[in-house]
């Protein structure tokens, strides 16, 4: 055991428990409060000084509770973007909860403890914390799919993605026991230390327990052939709730894929083939499903399907810069998706809307900036330059030639370019086709005002700038490795 | 200002461009105003940039080269020669006369549309200016999103169908490229031990010869279809024939050249081996696209979609002459782009003149024109003629230079690619019969007003162009010529580099740190 | 100080004033600035004339460069003059007769309510033709050849409101641009070959960069021929001139007989040195230009437009020059060139009065009897028709005999050629006659109203008529050969510029003067009695027994129909190339481009479509579905490991 | 004596018993339950492993699984009851409202 | 010896089946006491894996408490009463069951390397207790500290959406239930 690591270090808990704190504090407040915009307020409030607290640890690599928690700079990364992914959800919910009578404080208490789930995800090296983090993020998450409770849709999402959680949380635990027979730990660190011995020894074991714990973060990431549940669970959850299960579950997700993968099992060959296929299959089902879909929100569940392929592609790649480049990519599409379901969450809090794509008609000349806003995310998705879209799909892009895997990188971009036709549809629902009907007005609020504004700003200046962001994950790594 | 004039040209529209989002929506005419001021004092500043520009100096002129992203060794790193020069030029003209042309024609969502032409215009001239490829490929995609939108929201009965063919084939081809780029990219990285996406020092890159037969497809693919070499052109007609007449003048006038000049640009210095390789296979595809596109223009109903087939002809005459690799050649052909933008550009804003009036673009339509519109029809012919041409018309010294080329290079390419010559005639000839000769069939033709002083102001510059480039194009060649003997030099110079290539030839390991082992390319 | 560049430039200045300035200047400005721009150029060319004169034989050259054109690596183009006696032979004829013409049109084309245009179009037709005279090189040249086309085609098309008139320009430039096509190739050649496309250095070098009687000079001068084909109307590309008829007739005369249709002679004169490297295309120029010579004459025969006559003579007469250029009498074919211009401007200007008197009227079947109607019409018109039909003392008869007695006796030259050629001169003599019988000679046969408005033209129009009809007279005379007792000046004046028979060459034309002076003056004679007999016989037919005209005609009604279809070239040209080209043209837009190439990618799009509607049932809805195909996914993974 | 592959094959089994349940079942409370059957399983195998390798760190795991265990079911049960309220039924197949 | 293997045949069949008739039942509430059937026999099996804590956990709480929480929210439901519908799946049940038998292979393919060394022959550490609660109690505070934390965190997650889900906001229609 790690000298360090044996202590028992709450001051890096912090982030954490303060969230949790915040989170509880509005469970019992929340009963006495009238004002739902106040328990917002407290939400946001507590996530930023979440993001404050975990930025203190930047550059300052951490262990404890007997190297159960590790923060690095990797799971600050992951922090900032699991908070932000947080505020910006929460700032952009009201309207829609309000619209659809579901403003209850629980919600901001969910989202909290979710976040702090995530966190919990990000920041371990071993399995079991790691497992458990994942269910302190899940379970909120079943709840939020069913929240709307009278909505019949938002039911069926709820118990949908239940069902199909548990399914997979019941492979993650057989893998980890796998994983456990074999090594007798669930710490990532023994893991990769012995793990030529592992390969030689039990391998079939081993590597069957590996892939059993990556069906069970495919599934959250929603990689093909685990994504079943994505499309029905994006169409049926609240809109707002969409947004964040695409954004940050998936990057948690991802955070967890990585931990694993190229730390713990990072010398395991053969699952190179299977993310290498995997994430072709991602990327291909992703986008050919989302050509011919009528609804924003199913088509953008696909798309996120897809982007999940094209974050395959940079961990099938490996090495160090493909941590960089998952980094950069999800804090790119965590901008741009978020503001996507921005946009998409302003036009559902309309009384009588579906989210069909047909919706969008007549946008432009309506409202020209919520317009070029959304074309900027649908270009941004698409990989246009110069958004966060392109310079994020570059950098895997880039990983993955440097992995020497050409032809992975040519289907990827053969991918993208078919994302471009359905990323175009709704630009050319909101510019070029004539609206049969009125554009029926959407109420701005301040809160999603400041999200569209923070994820334009976001997607561009990546776009524009992404030297800075990239120099900021390049300092991610896992500091044992 | 020597390092600050490329930066300046280039994102002075762009900064219009923002200005425009302040002004209220309501204002068109202040809206247009502004607009045009931008786009005329950007012309004024590279009005200035070409006095600047030392014709007889070679290498890359007023450089600028800041890091961007160093992690990727990406620089904001511009610069020109001559050929970027005029294609500056160009851009910056054509530019001002789109966006004055379209004055009266657009008249819903103004203000977008002017923002639109600006940040195209950004988009544009970044393409010309970038020395890193990085840059290159932002600028190269950039343009497709405002141009996307000026087919698409401004454009005629089919635009959404345009536009979309528009961008997705362009989409198609500069993909590829992405992964040739990155590939390149870590070649130079492991050849040099350092990232660098600055094309000068792409350039000292020794690449074997299969692998440059791979990248050179790939880039040459996003080049060929937005050239548009046969048979990546059908998505010219109808993007074209859809767009408004301001967007058919830049797709036309620069859009277009942005293809040609990434092969001179890239792919000839970059992959000398196999442009050698593959001088046949694009000379023939040119010249059956001068022979296609001039028979297909000939047989077609609509002015405008003729005039889109006419450039895939003449398109095809740039190719040719770049593919002569030879200083004739490929001055010719960089001469042609300039000519083609100023000739074509002009036609299409003519086509777009008597749209206005008639709301028709059918052949059949029209007739007897001269005698309503004389001026109108002046300018038609002075223009129709250059495109044909014409000796001491532009399109003459251009044509010249690339058959000329073209002929040392090889007699048979320069045989079939004269006869298009002829064709051309035909076409041109036979379309300006039936448009502007002939009785008046159509008594709206009567009634047709002649040119108003403003339409008349757009065209005469192009038309002095015309005449100044087919009377007295010294100016122009010999700025050109240290950039094309450049290129050839380096097409020349670095053809069978057997000896240096020993250690990234085809069995390339790329090392792969976190693994440790070599993973090889997977093709 | 040189100032050649003043013979273009009043010209252009002209074409420039009328040009920009259109509609905004009374006719009486137009015509003065058109006029004095074409008459201060045929000044400055006397004065060039002169002072070229005044140098000894051998230096008689004047070279002026303006500025660098086109420079390109080695490829440099000057925008240079050049007056040597060829050039100055043909600036004089060009600014001469383009003067009398545009004299002439002020009065002809008085109603035309497009004057403006028509003097812009007629200046800028001179500068063109000047330059293409006086360039110092190739691509100048070029520059003066397609210019001159595209002016022809303004002109042919200046009633554009015409159908026909505007498909005549069409097809005129079109057809020329198949020369220019030609042309182009050839110089391509010369330039790689030789480096350079400046006469000066392509003549003096050719001789030793170029293998005599070599492919590439065959193949340099054949391309640069077919460029004269196409702008002097001969076999197979004569087929836009008759049709040009439908110009004003003023540009009929400038344009289609005294100046642009010559360019090709005057090309091939020039281009003489190369050419007499190459024996093959020598030949192939004689056997072109005597059987357009015989055909264009034959044509002639038949046709009742006053114009298409003297448009079919015209073809007819360039076939003469060309012959002489095949035989190596360049000089005489130049000569001919200025007879031909004096006396075929003169008919066409007198057909044009009589079109003038008749409002129009361009068929001879109703004309007839305007002898005393328009006196000085007639006398000019005798004169020309004598003249083309080379009665001795008139001009024609000099150069035609000149040309007769070279296809003869040159070296080049066979007695078949004579043959054909005094046949044709026949011909020429025939239809020239039946053309004056026709027009000025037994009734009017035109209507009532016309009768009543017959007319002479005014003087703008007759007295250039009589200046014409004056040089076609005397021209000759500067020309005169030996066998008559002339010092052959003209031949002489030219010979520093013919350096291609100089040399080697040279010998061979010695040799061919070696015939004896008796044979040629047989020779003459006979084609004089051959010329008199077809002149008696168009008598018979059209002034004394205009019956038997008609019976011989039903007799060979089949030939009368050939000949009156001029052969029917037109229809053939439109059945094998136009047409099937047209039908390509159509299959490649509607089946290549749209049912192939975007259907590939239409089907492309189809197929992923489809496959995402295969793939949508997966999609169930169904719970129990999205487990299963989870667990498959889990099975396909760990039998990956199991199974390996 | 017992061989652990006696434990393991009978995790195995039970775990695709489960699996079994919840691809087959219509019943969600079936379904769900089958679930738990799969962490049992897994928990077994996980008791056989500690018991095997003599670690006794196998038994905290299968202490949190059945805490996690717990967790799920309470949630799983309480959106059972929120979906059948509306829909008065809890046929999984009957709730495929977003066909395609 | 004969014993033990007996008692592990006899509550390795007993699991199973009750596994597979919680499956087949159509019944939830005889499903779930089948699958305390397979539980309690499971249990058996943790006591013969030297697991007694943890075995005697699984019969309360999973038992005890869980499927009891099952069981009462079936009666809540009423769902005894319920037919569910034959209704065609996209992909027949046989093919599900060769599915899960595959399946099956596939796990026990997995263990097919593992060794065979028999249970009981493991050496034990002297010092503590294999299985006993006072080892489980030292890891689970020591090392296992912060799972131990989180999983309190969790409970409370759980407790709170369960609540959202299920509990009657004021103004909530009372209706059937």
């Amino acid at each position: 055991m790690d000298i360090k690591s044996g202590a028992i270090f709450f001051d890096i808990l912090y982030p954490q428990i303060f969230i949790l704190g915040v989170g509880m504090l509005i469970l019992i407040v929340g009963n006495y409060m009238k004002s739902r915009g106040f328990i917002a307020t407290l939400a946001v409030i507590g996530l930023v000084a979440g993001l404050l607290l975990s930025l203190e640890q930047w550059e300052n690599p951490q262990s404890g509770f007997f190297g159960m928690v590790q923060v690095d700079n990797t799971a600050i990364f992951f922090y900032v973007l699991f908070i932000t992914a947080g505020i910006l959800t929460i700032l952009m919910s009201r309207s829609y909860l309000v619209t659809l009578g579901i403003e209850r404080f629980e919600y901001y208490a969910l989202i909290l403890f979710s976040t702090a789930g995530m966190m919990t995800m990000a920041s371990s090296s071993d399995l079991v914390v790691i497992f458990l983090g994942l269910e302190i993020m899940s379970v909120p998450l079943y709840v939020l799919a069913g929240f709307a409770r009278h909505d019949i849709q938002s039911n069926e999402a709820g118990i949908k993605y239940f069902i199909m959680g548990a399914f997979a949380t019941g492979f993650l635990v057989y893998g980890i026991a796998l994983i456990y027979g074999a090594s007798g730990t669930t710490d990532l660190r023994r893991i990769m230390a012995d793990f030529s011995f592992l390969a030689s020894h039990a391998p079939v074991l081993t590597y069957s327990g590996a892939v059993l714990i990556l069906i069970g973060f495919a599934f959250k990431v929603a990689a093909v052939p685990f994504h079943m549940w994505v499309p029905d669970v994006y169409q049926g959850a609240p809109t707002p709730v969409t947004g964040y299960f695409s954004v940050a579950p998936k990057a948690a997700g991802f955070a967890a894929l990585m931990r694993i993968f190229l730390y713990g099992f990072a010398d395991m060959e053969s699952l190179t083939l299977i993310l290498y296929v995997m994430a072709i299959l991602t990327m291909t089902v992703g986008n050919i499903m989302a050509l011919l879909q009528s609804n924003i929100k199913r088509m953008l569940a696909y798309s996120s399907i897809a982007h999940a392929g094209y974050i395959l592609v940079g961990l099938t790649a490996g090495g160090e810069g493909a941590l960089s480049s998952i980094l950069y990519y999800l804090a790119a599409y965590m901008f741009f998706n978020l503001g996507a379901f921005a946009v998409v969450t302003l036009m559902d809090s309309r009384a009588g809307s579906t989210a069909d794509i047909g919706e969008i008609n007549g946008m432009a000349a309506k409202y020209p900036y919520l317009a070029a806003v959304f074309a900027l995310f649908m270009f941004a998705l698409a990989g246009f330059p110069p958004t966060a879209g392109f310079f994020g799909k570059f950098y895997i892009f880039s990983e993955a030639v440097k992995g020497g895997f050409v032809w992975l990188t040519i289907i990827a971009v053969m991918n993208s370019f078919v994302s471009v036709y359905y990323y175009l549809r709704p630009v050319v629902a909101a510019y070029f086709d004539p609206a049969e009907k009125e554009f029926s007005p959407v109420a701005y609020r301040p809160g999603i005002i400041a999200v569209l504004l923070i994820t334009a700003l976001g997607t561009v200046a990546l776009g524009f700038f992404p030297g800075y962001v990239l120099e900021i994950s390049r300092m991610c790594m896992f500091p044992f490795m | 200002m020597e390092k600050t004039i490329l930066t300046l040209v280039t994102f002075f529209p762009a900064l219009g461009a923002i200005l425009l989002l302040l002004v209220p929506r309501s204002q068109h005419n202040s809206v247009k105003s502004l607009a045009l001021i931008f786009s005329f004092i950007t012309f004024l500043i590279s009005l200035f940039m070409y006095s600047m520009f030392d014709p007889a100096a070679s290498g890359m002129q007023l450089e600028i080269n800041v890091p961007w992203v160093t992690g990727f060794g990406i620089g904001f790193h511009l610069g020109i020669d001559g050929i970027s020069l005029l294609l500056i030029m160009l851009t910056t003209i054509l530019s001002v006369i789109a966006i004055w042309s379209s004055w009266n024609s657009i008249t819903t969502g103004v203000k977008g549309y002017y923002i639109s032409m600006l940040l195209l215009e950004t988009g544009m001239l970044g393409v010309f200016v970038a020395l890193d490829l990085f840059l290159f490929y932002v600028f190269w995609e950039v343009m497709l999103i405002p141009m996307y939108f000026i087919i698409g929201v401004w454009g005629g009965p089919r635009k959404i169908y345009a536009a979309i063919k528009f961008v997705l084939f362009t989409m198609f081809g500069s993909l590829l490229m992405l992964v040739a780029l990155l590939y390149m990219f870590f070649m130079y990285q492991s050849w040099a031990g350092v990232y660098s996406f600055n094309l000068l020092d792409l350039y000292q890159l020794p690449i074997a010869r299969e692998i440059q037969t791979w990248l050179f497809l790939a880039f040459a693919l996003a080049f060929a279809i937005k050239v548009p070499i046969w048979p990546f052109h059908t998505w010219l007609p109808d993007a074209h024939v859809q767009a408004p007449t301001a967007g058919s003048v830049i797709l036309a006038g620069v859009l277009l050249k942005m293809g040609t000049y990434g092969f001179v640009r890239i792919c000839l210095p970059l992959f000398p081996d196999a442009t050698i390789q593959f001088v046949p296979l694009i000379s023939v595809l040119s010249l059956i696209g001068i022979i296609y596109g001039a028979l297909v223009a000939m047989v077609q109903r609509d002015v405008k979609s003729l005039v889109a087939f006419s450039s895939v002809s003449h398109l095809g005459f740039v190719m040719l002459g770049m593919m002569a690799l030879n200083v004739q050649g490929l001055e010719g052909s960089v001469l042609q782009m300039l000519n083609h933008g100023i000739s074509t550009g002009a036609l299409f804003l003519i086509v777009g003149m008597i749209y206005e009036r008639r709301h028709t673009r059918m052949i059949a339509d029209f007739g007897g024109l001269a005698k309503s519109m004389p001026v109108f029809s002046t300018f038609f012919m002075i223009v129709a003629l250059s495109s044909i041409g014409l000796p001491l018309t532009n399109g003459f010294v251009g044509e010249f230079l690339i058959l000329l080329g073209t002929y040392k290079a090889n007699a048979t390419y320069a045989i079939i690619g004269a006869s298009g010559v002829v064709l051309a005639a035909c076409y041109m000839l036979w379309m300006m019969q039936r448009v502007i000769f002939g009785k008046i069939t159509n008594p709206e033709n009567e009634k047709v007003k002649d040119l108003s002083l403003r339409e008349k102001l757009v065209l005469i510059p192009l038309v002095v162009l015309i005449f100044w480039i087919g009377i007295y194009p010294k100016p122009i060649l010999e700025r050109v010529e240290p950039a094309v003997k450049n290129i050839i030099k380096m097409v020349e110079e670095r053809r069978p580099s057997q000896s240096h290539t020993a250690e990234f030839g085809s069995g390339v390991c790329f090392q792969d740190e976190a693994k440790g082992h070599c993973t090889g390319i997977r093709e | 100080m040189q100032y050649i560049f003043l013979v273009p430039l009043f010209p252009l200045i002209g074409f420039l004033l009328n040009g920009l300035l259109l509609g905004r200047l009374k006719k009486s400005v137009i015509s003065l600035i058109a006029c004095a721009s074409v008459g201060l150029s045929f000044l400055v060319s006397v004065r060039l004339f002169m002072e070229l004169l005044s140098l000894p034989a051998e230096t008689r050259i004047l070279q002026e460069t303006l500025f660098t054109w086109i420079p390109s690596g080695d490829f440099v183009v000057n925008f240079g003059f050049m007056v040597d006696p060829l050039s100055a032979v043909m600036i004089l004829v060009v600014s001469g007769v383009g003067f009398l013409i545009h004299v002439y049109s002020v009065g002809y084309m008085h109603e035309d309510a497009s004057y403006g245009r028509y003097f812009t179009y007629l200046n800028l037709f001179v500068f063109n033709m000047l330059v293409l005279v006086l360039a110092d090189n190739y691509l100048l040249m070029f520059v003066g050849w397609e210019g001159v086309g595209l002016c022809s085609y303004l002109l042919i098309g200046f009633w554009f409101e015409k159908q026909s008139a505007a498909d005549a320009g069409k097809k005129a430039f079109i057809v020329n641009r198949i020369g220019d096509f030609g042309f182009l190739l050839g110089l391509f050649i010369i330039f790689w070959q030789v480096g350079s496309l400046d006469y000066m250095v392509v003549f003096e070098k050719a001789p030793i960069l170029f293998v005599a009687g070599g492919g590439l000079i065959t193949a340099a001068t054949l391309l640069l021929f077919v460029g004269a084909t196409g702008k002097s109307a001969q076999i197979p590309l004569y087929v836009w001139l008759p049709d040009a008829m439908e110009g004003p007739t003023p540009v009929s005369a400038l344009l289609h007989a005294a100046t642009m249709v010559t360019a090709g002679v005057y090309m091939i004169a020039r281009s003489n040195v190369l050419f007499m490297m190459a024996p093959t295309t020598m030949a192939v120029v004689a056997i072109i230009g005597i059987a357009t010579a015989f055909f264009a004459g034959t044509m002639a025969l038949t046709q009742n437009d006053i114009k298409r006559v003297l448009a079919y003579s015209t073809v007819s007469q360039l076939g003469y020059m060309f012959v002489a250029c095949g035989v190596a009498a360049f000089a005489a074919g130049i000569f001919h060139l200025m007879t031909h211009a004096f006396f075929k401007a003169l008919l066409f200007l007198g057909s044009g009065s009589v079109i003038h008197a008749l409002a129009g009227q361009q068929d001879m079947r109703f004309m007839g009897g305007l002898k005393k109607h328009m006196p000085i019409t007639y006398k000019t018109f005798l004169a020309g028709t004598l003249a083309i039909a080379g009665i001795p003392l008139f001009s024609g008869f000099f150069s035609k005999d000149e040309i007769l007695w070279k296809a003869f006796s040159s070296d080049y030259g066979s007695p078949w050629l004579w043959i054909i050629a005094v046949g044709t001169a026949g011909m020429t003599a025939f239809y020239m006659f039946r053309l004056l019988y026709l027009t000025f000679f037994g009734e009017g046969r035109m209507d009532e109203q016309a009768k009543h408005h017959l007319h002479e033209s005014p003087k703008m129009m007759t007295v250039p008529l009589i200046a014409l009809a004056v040089l076609s007279i005397i021209g000759g005379y500067v020309g005169i050969p030996h066998v008559l007792g002339g010092g052959d000046n003209f031949n002489k004046f030219l010979e520093p510029v013919m350096k291609g028979i100089h040399g080697e060459a040279v010998e061979h034309a010695l040799l061919s003067a070696g015939h004896s002076a008796a044979l040629e003056l047989v020779l003459m004679i006979t084609s004089v009695g051959v010329v008199s007999l077809f002149i008696f016989l168009a008598y018979y037919f059209y002034r004394k027994n205009s019956t038997a005209m008609g019976q011989i005609r039903q007799k060979f009604s089949w030939l009368h129909k050939v000949l009156f279809g001029k052969y029917f070239i037109d229809e053939f040209y439109g059945l094998v190339i136009v047409r099937p080209l047209v039908n390509f043209s159509l299959f490649l837009w509607k089946i290549f481009d749209v049912i192939i190439i975007d259907g590939l990618i239409n089907g492309m799009a189809t197929i992923i479509g489809d496959i995402s509607t295969v793939l949508r049932p997966v999609q169930s809805g169904k719970v129990r579905s999205y487990a299963t195909i989870f667990v498959i996914g889990v099975m396909v993974l760990i039998g990956y490991f199991v199974i390996r | 004596m017992i061989p652990v592959t006696h434990y393991l094959i009978l995790s195995a089994l039970l775990f695709s018993v489960g699996v079994a349940g919840v691809i087959s079942s219509r019943n969600l409370i079936v379904m769900f339950m089958s679930i738990e059957l799969m962490l049992n399983a897994a928990n077994l195998s996980i008791i056989a492993f500690s018991r095997y390798l003599n670690i006794m760190d196998g038994h905290v795991i299968v202490f949190l699984v059945l805490t996690v265990a717990a967790a799920e079911a309470a949630v799983g049960l309480a959106i059972i009851i929120a979906i059948f309220r509306n829909r008065a039924t809890i046929n999984a197949d009957r709730f495929n409202l977003f066909k395609r | 010896m004969m014993l033990e293997t007996a008692v592990f045949y006899a509550a390795a069949v007993i699991a199973v089946f009750g596994a597979i008739m919680m499956v087949l039942q159509r019944n939830p509430v005889a499903s779930v006491l089948y699958l305390i059937l397979s539980l309690v026999a499971q249990a058996v099996l943790y006591v013969q894996l030297a697991a007694m804590f943890v075995g005697a956990l699984l019969i309360i709480i999973y038992a005890g408490a869980i499927l009891v929480l099952f069981l009462f929210v079936i009666m809540l439901l009423n769902l005894r009463g319920e037919k569910i519908e034959q209704e065609k799946s996209p992909i027949p049940t046989a093919t599900k069951l060769i599915l899960s038998l595959l399946f099956f292979v596939e796990l026990v393919m997995i263990f097919r390397q593992f060794s065979t060394t028999p249970t009981s022959e493991y050496i034990t550490d002297a010092g503590w207790q294999f299985g006993d609660v006072v080892p489980v109690a030292e890891l689970l505070f020591t090392k296992y500290l912060y799972p131990f934390e989180l999983t309190s965190i969790l409970l409370l997650v759980a407790i709170v959406g369960a609540v959202i889900m299920a509990k009657r906001e004021k103004g909530e229609d009372e209706g059937e239930m």
